[in-house]
Formats: C-alpha cells, structure tokens, sequence
C-alpha cells in the first residue's frame, strides 16, 4: 500500500502539465517513436492476421498518423478496461482501440476529433435472437470490461446479469461456449463477427444513443490533441477513411452495413 | 487429429510465433530470478542480524510481498508506479522488477531459514577458530546454507516460470497472449484451434517447469547421501 | 614457579535470570592438564565455553597470560586463536575439504603464507596418521577421524591453551580410544595446556594433574588428579564416581 | 484519493470479497480431499493407482492455474464439456491444490522418523494399525506448516479467477476501474481486502504451526 | 533340558549385492541371556533387526518355540507380539502420553481388555519407579525416563523374548544404570530370555550367559559368558576386548 498512500484522484494528479508533458508532439518527435494503445484480437479494428501483422482500421490509422508525425510506430496492446489507465500511467501517447466517446470518460481523457460511428448492439445465435432490449430481463449477457456496453447495462438495465471479461477473445469465445444468450458491445465488430459466424446475428442494432469513435490523449495533452485534430480533418478531407473503410472493414462486413454506418464524413 | 485443427499451428509461422512467446516467457523469468536471487540472498543474510528495527521492516517487506496476489502487484507497478513515482517502464521491465522484488521476497526467508538451520555449532566452531563475523558467513554459513536451499531455489523457480503466465494481463506480448492473438485470427476456419493451441501452450509450461522440478527432486536425493 | 596461562576470579553466569555457575574460581598453568568433571547439567559445558568468549559471562574476570581480558567481540576473537576448542559434536565444515578445513584459520585469520600453513598441516595430519585423507570431504569420514581432524584444526592455529568437551561422547566405542591417545601424546609430548571435559573416567585418572569437579553450578572440590579418582573429597563426587562405573 | 469513491464501491467489494472467500473455501477444502487421498494411496503404494496419481501431482503442479483455467472454461465446451464458472474455478484450485497437498501430506507422512516405523511394528501393529496410530498422526502434524502455505498459496490464486468472469475480489476491483477510471482508489481497496483475509489467517495459521512444531500433541 | 525359544539356521542377508551377515546359526533357551558383541558395522543391529522381521532376510530358517516361521508380513506381526525389542533411538510415540504408549499394544493390537490393560501398566510403572508420568508426554521425560518405558512398554504385550539394541547408546552417563539394572533384574527375578547387544563390557560380563561375537557379517565365537570376558578364543575378540577398555 505504500504507493497508494499519497494521491489525488486519478484525473487530477496524472494531467500532462504543459511542463512535463511525455507525449507532446515535441517529445515524440524528439524521441522518434509514437507509442499507440490497439487492441489485439479486435477484428477488424485492431487484430494480429495469420501472419503476426498488426492490421486492423485503427491500425492503418495508427500508422498513417505515424507517418504524418515523422516517427516510428510502437503498438501497446490492451484491453478495454486497461484504455484509459495505459494514457494516465504514460504508458501511451495515443489510444486507437476502438474508444467510444462518453462523458465519463471525457472526465479522465481528452479525445479528439471523431473517426467513427458507434452504437451498442446486441448478437445472438439466430436460432435463439434477441431482437429486444426487453428480452434480455433476467438473462445473462456477455460483455467485456469497459466498454460501453458494460456500462449501458450497468446504468440503465440493471436487471440484466452481466458477465464479464477481459479481452475480446474471451468474450467471443463465452458466447460460442453458450455461457450467456447474447453479447453486447459496439454494433461495429458484431457485424464483422457475425459475417463470419453465419449462426450468429445482429439482432439488436443499436441500444441507447449513438455515439462516436475517436483518438483519446491523456487528460491536458493539448500539443498532441491539436495536431491529431487537425491531422483528422485533413484525412477527411483526403478520403482517407474511405479508403481504409474498403480495405480493412469492408471484406469483413456483410452486405447491409453502408459506409455511412461506420465511417464519419463531413 | 484433423478436426482438432492441427494444421493451425504450423500454419503460416505461428508455431515460430508461439516459440517467441516462450522465449519472453522464459527471458523475463530468468532475469527476475537472477536479480532476486542475488537481492534475496543479501536480504536473507541482513534478517539474520539482530538489528530489531532492519528485521521489522525487512518481514514487512516480505509479509507484503507474501499477501498480495501477484496479479494485483503487477497491475499496481504497472498503473500506479508511474503515477506515484514518476517510474515509467515498458510492460516486460515492470514484469521483471515485480517478479524480482517477488523473487527476493520469497528468497529472503528461503535464505534466512537455511542459514538459520546450519547447525549451532558450526557457528561455534568457526568462531572458535577466530573467525570474525563476515568470514564466518563467507566461509561457513553462506556455502552450507547454499546447498541446503538449493531444492527450494529450484521450486521457488518453477513458480516464477507459472506466474508468468499472467503478464499477459499487463499486455506482455507472452506464449498466452500470442496463443490467443492466433487463436482470434484463425477462429472461423479453425473453431477447435482453441484446444490445440491452449493444449500446446499448456505442454510447454510443462516440458520447462517439469524439467525444473525434476532437477530439484535430484538434488534433494543427492543431498540425502 | 611455571607462568600461569589462564585464570578466573569469580565468573558468575546467568541463563535469563537462572544462574548456571556461581562464583568459580580457578586458574591453570602451562603444561597443565586439568580435567572438569561433574553430573549432566552441572555446567562444564557452560563454564568450558565462557573460557573462549561462545558464551558471555555475567560478571567475573578472564586473564590470559597474566593480562585482563577487557570483553569485546574484537578481543575476544583475537583471544581465540590463542585457545584452541573441540567440541562433541563432529564440528568440521561440511563444505570444505580436510586440508580446506585446517587451512581456514590460519590463512585467514592469521593469514599465514599459503604454503607454508599446507605443509605443516600436512605434518600435523601425519602424526595423526590421516594424510591418505587430504582432498576428503568430512561425511566420508568416520566419527573418530573427523574428531581427530577437528583437533588437527586447532592445533593449526598454534594455541597456548586446549579445549576439550566430551570429544568422545558422540563416537563409536572402538573410536573412542584414538582419540583420546591424540590428546594423551599432546599433553605428555607436546607438554600442551589443557582443559578436558570428559565422561571417561578413566580416561581422565591417566591424564589430569589436576580435576575441578563441579555440581549445580558450583565447583564442589578441587583435587590433584591421582588423589580424586582414589579419595574424593566431597560425598557428592564420590557418589558421582561410583555412578560411572557399572 | 476519493472517499465517497471508495464508499461507493463498498458493497461490491464486500460481494467481491465473499465470493473469494467462498471459492478460496471450498477449492482448498477440495483439495485437502484430493491431496489426502493421493498421497494415501502413494503412501501405501496402491498398484497403477499410485502411477496414475503421480502424473496427475505432476501434471497440476507444474503448469499454471489461468491455462487449466482457459482449458476448462473455454476449451472443454468445445468438446462438449461446459461447466458453469464456478465449477471451473472450484475444479480448477482443486486440481492444482489437489497435487500441492498431496505433496504437503506426503512430505510429512515421509518425514515420520524411521525408527517410529520399527517401534510400531516391533509392538506387533500391522499395516492399517500403523497408519492409523503412527503414520497418520505424526505424518498429519509433520505437514502442517507445508499444508498452511499452501492455504496462503491457494487464496492468493483465486486472484486469477477474473479471466473466467468469475466476479471475485481482483475481478470486482478491474471491472470497477474499467468503468469508473479510478484505480488508485480501487487498487488500494483490493490490497486491503486481501490483506484482511490474510494477515488474520497468515497469524493464525503460524501460531498454529509453532504449536505443532513444540509437539503440544493432544494438550 | 530346558525350552528352547528361538533357533536361526544358516541366514545370510544382503543389502542389495552387499552381504552383511554370513550363515549365521544360533539358538537361545528359555532363560538365558546371549549377549551380541562385535565391532561397529560387524552386523549386530542388522542380525537383531532380523529376528522380528523388521528386516528380511534373504535366505535361512527361523524356529520359533520349535516351530519353523512362515515369512509372510503377517506371520512376522504375528511373531513381534512375542518378540519385545527396544532400540537405541528413543523410540516411545510423541504423540501419546506415557499410559498411551504402554497401552497401544496390548489394547490395539493385542485387543485385550482396557482396564485391565491399564493396571498391569501401572504396576509395570511402578515397578520402574515412574508411576508419577503416566500422563506425561515423551518430550517431557530425560532420555533414562525414555528408555525405561520404552522396555515396559515391549513388557505389557508379555513376550516371551527381549532383543535390547544398544539401549544406553545414546543416554547420558548417570543415566546408563538405572536402565541396565532394569535389564539385569528382569532376568534376574522375571527370568526373562534377552538377546543383548551392548557397548558396556562391564554390564554384559555381568549379565551374559553366552556371547556371540560377530566380526564382519560372520560369528567369529560363541563363548560362555564368564570366559569370554577373562579369555576370549579369537585373537580379534581380545582385541576387541583391549580397545573397550581406556
Ligand atoms: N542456552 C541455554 N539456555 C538456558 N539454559 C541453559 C542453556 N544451556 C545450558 N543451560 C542450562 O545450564 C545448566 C548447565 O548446562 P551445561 O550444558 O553447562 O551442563 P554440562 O555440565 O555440560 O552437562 P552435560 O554433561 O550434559 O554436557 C543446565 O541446567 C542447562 O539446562
Ligand atoms: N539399510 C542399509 N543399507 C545398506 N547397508 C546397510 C544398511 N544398514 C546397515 N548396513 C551395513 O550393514 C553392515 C552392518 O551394519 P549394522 O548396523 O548391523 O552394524 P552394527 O554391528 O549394529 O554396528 P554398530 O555397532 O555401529 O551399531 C554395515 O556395514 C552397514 O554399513
Ligand atoms: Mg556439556
Ligand atoms: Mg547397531
């Protein structure tokens, strides 16, 4: 406990002071390496193929923006609920996995401009599907730790029974092994996941409101947030997006998912 | 076999892949038992000392180390450490440190009880032939302690090399982590990869800690002779 | 009159707040051999061991060699290559050889020259008829070559003064008798200062000039040697001979 | 360092802290059965049996808890053999507490003096009178202090649980921090509830030892 | 001519290829007393250890009161009730108290009655003058204390045939007695047939009715007691003689 003894909330004392600050845009460009949080086994958002490449939509971002900055790419793979601890202990400058947008955790992270749109969702085998938020009363529901999803159920359906884990991986597997009726979490992979196993089916699209996907640096890290919003808006305006959506997400969705669902274009 | 999907794990390289977790696996063991040791050792030796408040606060040392689940040390160094001290590591550093300081913990009263099993007068007769206390440690009690805790070094070891299983949890790319990263990429053409894969992850912590335990149970043997 | 070695006015020694030895008082001179005799839990052992510092005493005085021990760690270590100890449990290092074992104190503590210290251990081992057993590890030894041994390593340091405590007691009864002519052939060769605690009794009727006998703490009688084993003075020794013999 | 977070967390916690404590409870209590059993058996050297139990000490011993963990939860099912997270977990510490006892039991049953083996067959016992009246009862109290550790060892790995979903105390605390961003607050709570389980049982468990290692046999 | 209880035939025993005891033959009448003496390692604890099974030996016969034993593990148990042997070690049960470790025989195994049982312990207890342990714990006893039970407790089973395997060995000397005169009287008033082996010369001159005397795994003698001790046959035996003595 000897650590513990003498902080602050988590927020506060762990701000990147312009003063100190590890991950602004001069120190990573002076030290040649910008560290990007991905997940691992998010297909296809962030995920290792066959052949041990990190690829994945946030992958191809996190390289590009890599590439604009000048400096090398170092991938930390996490978990969801390891996210937003990863930019307060510095072990990142940047978190690329997937991160929805809420106002918790604009508390504890600054996030910049949106890439992607999101929504919980709900996949169920087909010969059991949930197409109902009220069909879940009472049901055991499979969610990872951190996610949005775990947070809709815990505040705004407490009678559903959650169960939960830590990595993507785990919690695809729990479903195929039947260990709840459904899973939630954000409506993007489930319809990559579900295009790949035909027995399964988004039947719930969206639960709560629509959110957004975006780039998240640690709280008070102005310098690195300005460039990475700029550096959005200029991929925008580059069709960039587009491009990654037909090369990464595309091949990996079924035929009802339009671009428009995901991808953010102004 | 076929349907267990044994064509996985020679697919593409990730039998090389799995390897190379091992070999994190086994690196960061090794270091951490090195510098433990070395750390345990000096440790164990100043618990013997009858300075009162150097052993409260080496037992306390040990006790925290001995309570906390390993887990739980490991995401403190890896969250909170940075944070509080301003000390930040890469994953495989803060793996390293927490298993050491885990290591010399554990070590220390391995240590402390060997030397405190030399025979009483064994301690009496170096003294008697004017050994001063550095030299009686050196030449008498250090050797004769390092044989007896030998078998429990060695068990001491093959935990280390189990625990390691759960950096995984602090994004250490291990034999774990990269067992579920091709478990995740070959999920649909190979659903029972799952078994293989696991099954082999599970045989490799076997061959290397079974090889530890074996040479333990040696050493105690020969030490009974 | 022979320089006196060792003396002890008044030691008094205290175990917690038990008392072990009361006031003894004695003293020893060179070419001396004086034997501790005494029922079990007497406090030869007690006493033997405050004679080299293994144990403090509470209050009294030591002078070796005329001059008063002042007792610190420093002094008391300095002392110890001065008097030479055996014990009854076979007290070599496991982890060193025999001559490993006998070289230890004198190249490092008294950091004699390498060889020098070989070649007399050496000599030493030949007069115990050991030297076959040179490069040998302790546990292939036998109780009695090991107590041999043991007495060889104290030699090493060249003391003025021998301790001897039921150096026998833990050996095999054929062994016994080696031993125990090692220190006989000390004494009347070597003219060595020695102090022998020992159940042999008679063993100790050949070999003491003098036998301070003990009981409760206390030193019951101090007698010339020869005269002890034929007429005690105190009923107690008396007592105490006659249990020993069957 | 919040207070009104952590007295937020408070009843989660002590969930946390029960489901621990009841899973830490019937895993080592599971596994005092299994470690008894296999080191009777190779105590007596039960034919083939005793082989069996052998591979199976050696097999538990040696690999880690969170892959027997994985195997059981996630890849038994895939094979057709699923069991609810509880039951993984508590055949889980079984299994690797099972061959730790073992080893705790048979290294006491080993460490009974030879000559107290004479002097029971010198007063004419047999087999079953031995164990029974020598082996058991001085093997038993030989094991104590191996058997403790384990106690300690096998509370501590419940930690793992959380891979399983099992919503013990290391789980309650990394879900709370996944939600809520607020780890020194709930690090600080979890080491604390680690600490009350084991700080008591470490003490008693110790005295216990001592009381045992002075022989107070029967008084 | 009296009873004979127990005759060996030829039995050799090997220790893995290693043979420690050479076609050994003997027998013993109801009665006396056969003292085992020999030199450390010449094989007398293993030739002791042989009679009630608790090692096997590889080839030769054993007769019991006439009767050839079967060596099956149940015919030995059978035997050890009527076989008491004591050993060296301090071997009493430390987690029973004295009355138990007296009473665990007779009533475990030899399932007589309890109360009764008890009684006779008592007075075997008194007869050896510790009536006030009986509710005492072996670590609260001194090794002569030990020894002493351990030989009522081979008693209460009733043998027929004592074997005593160095029982003072590791006792204290003023402790040495009081067992030996335990011993003497037991064959003195009680008659008892003992098979003795024993380190104390004085005590087996006293007491031995024959001596064996073994010498590396062969009976070198077998020697009427008296004479042995004032003129042994083998040139070894003297010697053996001679070292015993200081
Ligand atoms: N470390 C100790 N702590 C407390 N009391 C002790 C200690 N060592 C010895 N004693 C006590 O001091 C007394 C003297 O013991 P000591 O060992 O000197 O006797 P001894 O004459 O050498 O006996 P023995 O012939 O059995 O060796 C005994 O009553 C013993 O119980
Ligand atoms: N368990 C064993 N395994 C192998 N050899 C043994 C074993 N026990 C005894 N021996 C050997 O058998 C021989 C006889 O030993 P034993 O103990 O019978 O001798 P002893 O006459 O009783 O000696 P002591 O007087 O020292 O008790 C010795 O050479 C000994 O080394
Ligand atoms: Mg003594
Ligand atoms: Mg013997």
């Amino acid at each position: 406990a000897l650590t513990l003894t003498a902080c602050g909330s988590s927020s506060k004392s762990s701000s990147a002071s312009s003063s100190n600050n590890t991950s602004s845009v001069a120190a990573i460009k002076k030290r040649g390496t910008i560290k990007v949080a991905v997940f691992g086994d998010l297909k296809p958002y962030g995920w290792v193929n066959k052949d041990g490449k990190r690829v994945g939509y946030d992958v191809t971002l996190a390289r590009r923006i890599a590439k604009d900055l000048g400096v090398k790419i170092k991938f930390v793979q996490v978990n969801a609920d390891s996210r937003v601890d990863a930019l307060s202990s510095n072990k990142v400058d940047l978190v690329l996995a997937n991160f929805t947008v809420t106002s918790d955790r604009k508390q504890v992270v600054d996030f910049a401009n949106p890439y992607m749109k999101v929504s919980v969702g709900v996949v169920s085998p087909k010969n059991a599907l949930i197409t109902s938020a009220d069909q879940l009363k009472n049901k055991t529901v499979i969610v990872s730790k951190g996610t949005t999803a775990e947070t809709y159920f815990t505040q705004k359906q407490k009678s559903v029974k959650l169960l939960k884990f830590d990595s993507k991986t785990q919690q695809f597997n729990a479903l195929k092994n039947k260990r709840g009726v459904a899973l939630a979490d954000d409506n993007t992979y489930l319809y990559a996941w579900a295009k790949t196993h035909p027995t399964y089916q988004v039947g719930i699209k969206q639960l709560g409101q629509s959110s957004s996907i975006a780039p998240a640096v640690k709280k008070g890290n102005k310098s690195l947030l300005k460039w990475t919003n700029n550096e959005i808006n200029k991929l925008n305006k580059q069709g960039f997006f587009k491009r990654a959506y037909n090369s990464d997400l595309r091949p990996y969705f079924s035929s009802d998912v339009k671009p428009a669902d995901v991808i953010i274009e102004k | 076999m076929g349907h267990l999907g044994t064509n996985i794990l020679f697919a593409g390289n990730n039998f090389q892949r799995l390897l190379g977790g091992l070999w994190t696996t086994i690196w960061i063991a090794l270091l951490s038992l090195i510098i433990g040791l070395i750390l345990g050792t000096i440790l164990g030796m100043l618990r013997t000392l009858k300075n009162r408040p150097l052993r409260i606060v080496l037992r306390l040392y040990l006790e925290f180390f001995r309570i906390i689940p390993t887990v739980v040390l490991l995401f403190l160094a890896y969250y909170i450490l940075p944070r509080q001290l301003n000390l930040n590591l890469p994953a495989d550093q803060v793996a390293v440190l927490v298993f050491a300081l885990w290591v010399a913990a554990e070590f220390s009263d391995i240590v402390r009880g060997a030397l405190i099993s030399v025979p009483q007068h064994q301690r009496e007769s170096g003294l008697a032939i004017g050994l001063n206390h550095w030299q009686l440690f050196r030449y008498v009690l250090l050797p004769q302690a390092l044989t007896l805790e030998l078998p429990a070094t060695i068990n001491l070891a093959t935990r280390v090399v189990k625990t390691t299983s759960l950096l995984m949890l602090i994004s250490v790319m291990d034999v774990i982590n990269i067992g579920q990263q091709i478990i995740e990429a070959n999920g649909q053409t190979h659903p029972n990869g799952i078994f293989l894969i696991y099954g082999v992850i599970f045989f490799f912590y076997f061959i290397v800690d079974y090889s530890l335990s074996l040479l333990a149970k040696k050493v105690d043997i020969a030490k009974q002779h | 009159m022979t320089k006196e070695i060792l003396r002890i006015e008044k030691l008094n020694k205290f175990y917690d707040k038990r008392q072990v030895l009361f006031n003894i008082d004695f003293s020893i001179k060179q070419g001396e051999v004086l034997a501790l005799l005494g029922p079990s839990g007497s406090g030869k052992s007690t006493l033997i061991r405050c004679l080299n510092g293994l144990e403090h005493f509470s209050s009294g005085n030591l002078f070796f060699a005329g001059k008063k021990l002042v007792p610190t760690e420093k002094n008391w270590q300095r002392l110890r290559q001065k008097i030479g100890m055996v014990f009854q449990s076979y007290d070599l290092f496991p982890n060193l050889n025999v001559l490993d074992n006998i070289l230890l104190g004198p190249t490092k503590v008294q950091k004699k020259n390498h060889d020098q210290a070989k070649q007399e251990a050496i000599s030493l081992l030949q007069r115990i008829g050991l030297t076959d057993y040179t490069a040998a590890y302790p546990r292939q030894l036998s109780g009695g070559q090991k107590q041999r041994i043991a007495i060889v390593r104290a030699l090493a340091l060249h003391p003025e003064l021998m301790l001897f405590d039921e150096v026998t007691a833990s050996l095999d009864p054929e062994m016994v008798r080696g031993v125990l002519e090692i220190i006989k052939e000390l004494s009347e060769k070597d003219n060595m200062t020695m102090i022998i605690v020992t159940h042999e009794m008679n063993f100790a009727e050949q070999i003491a000039d003098r036998v301070l006998f003990l009981d409760d703490g206390h030193v019951l009688e101090e007698t010339d040697g020869k005269q002890f084993f034929v007429n005690a003075q105190t009923k107690r020794a008396r007592e105490f001979l006659e249990s020993m013999k069957f | 360092m919040d207070l009104t977070v952590i007295q937020a967390a408070i009843p989660k916690f002590v969930a946390g802290f029960k489901l621990t404590l009841w899973m830490s409870f019937t895993g080592i209590l599971g596994s005092l059965i299994v470690g008894l059993l296999c080191s009777l058996v190779q105590y007596f050297k039960v034919p083939v049996i005793s082989k069996v139990f052998t591979g199976y000490v050696e097999l538990a011993r040696n690999t880690p808890l969170l892959i027997q963990l994985f195997f059981l939860y996630y890849a038994f099912p895939v094979i057709g053999w699923k069991m609810s997270a509880e039951t993984c977990g508590f055949v889980g510490l079984t299994f690797l507490g099972g061959s730790y006892m073992a080893e705790a039991f048979s290294g006491g049953f080993a460490g009974i003096a030879p000559n107290q083996i004479d002097a029971g067959k010198a007063i004419g016992m047999n087999q079953f009178q031995l164990a029974r009246y020598v082996v058991f009862p001085q093997g038993l109290s030989l094991s104590v202090p191996a058997l403790a550790a384990n106690v300690i060892f096998l509370i501590k790995e419940t930690s793992i649980f959380s891979v399983i979903a099992i919503p013990e105390l290391t789980n309650t605390a990394l879900d709370l921090i996944g939600i809520y961003y607020r780890s020194n607050e709930y690090l600080l709570m979890l080491v604390i509830a680690y600490a009350i389980i084991l700080i008591p049982l470490s003490i008693i468990l110790t005295i216990l030892e001592r009381r045992v290692r002075y022989g107070s046999f029967g008084n």
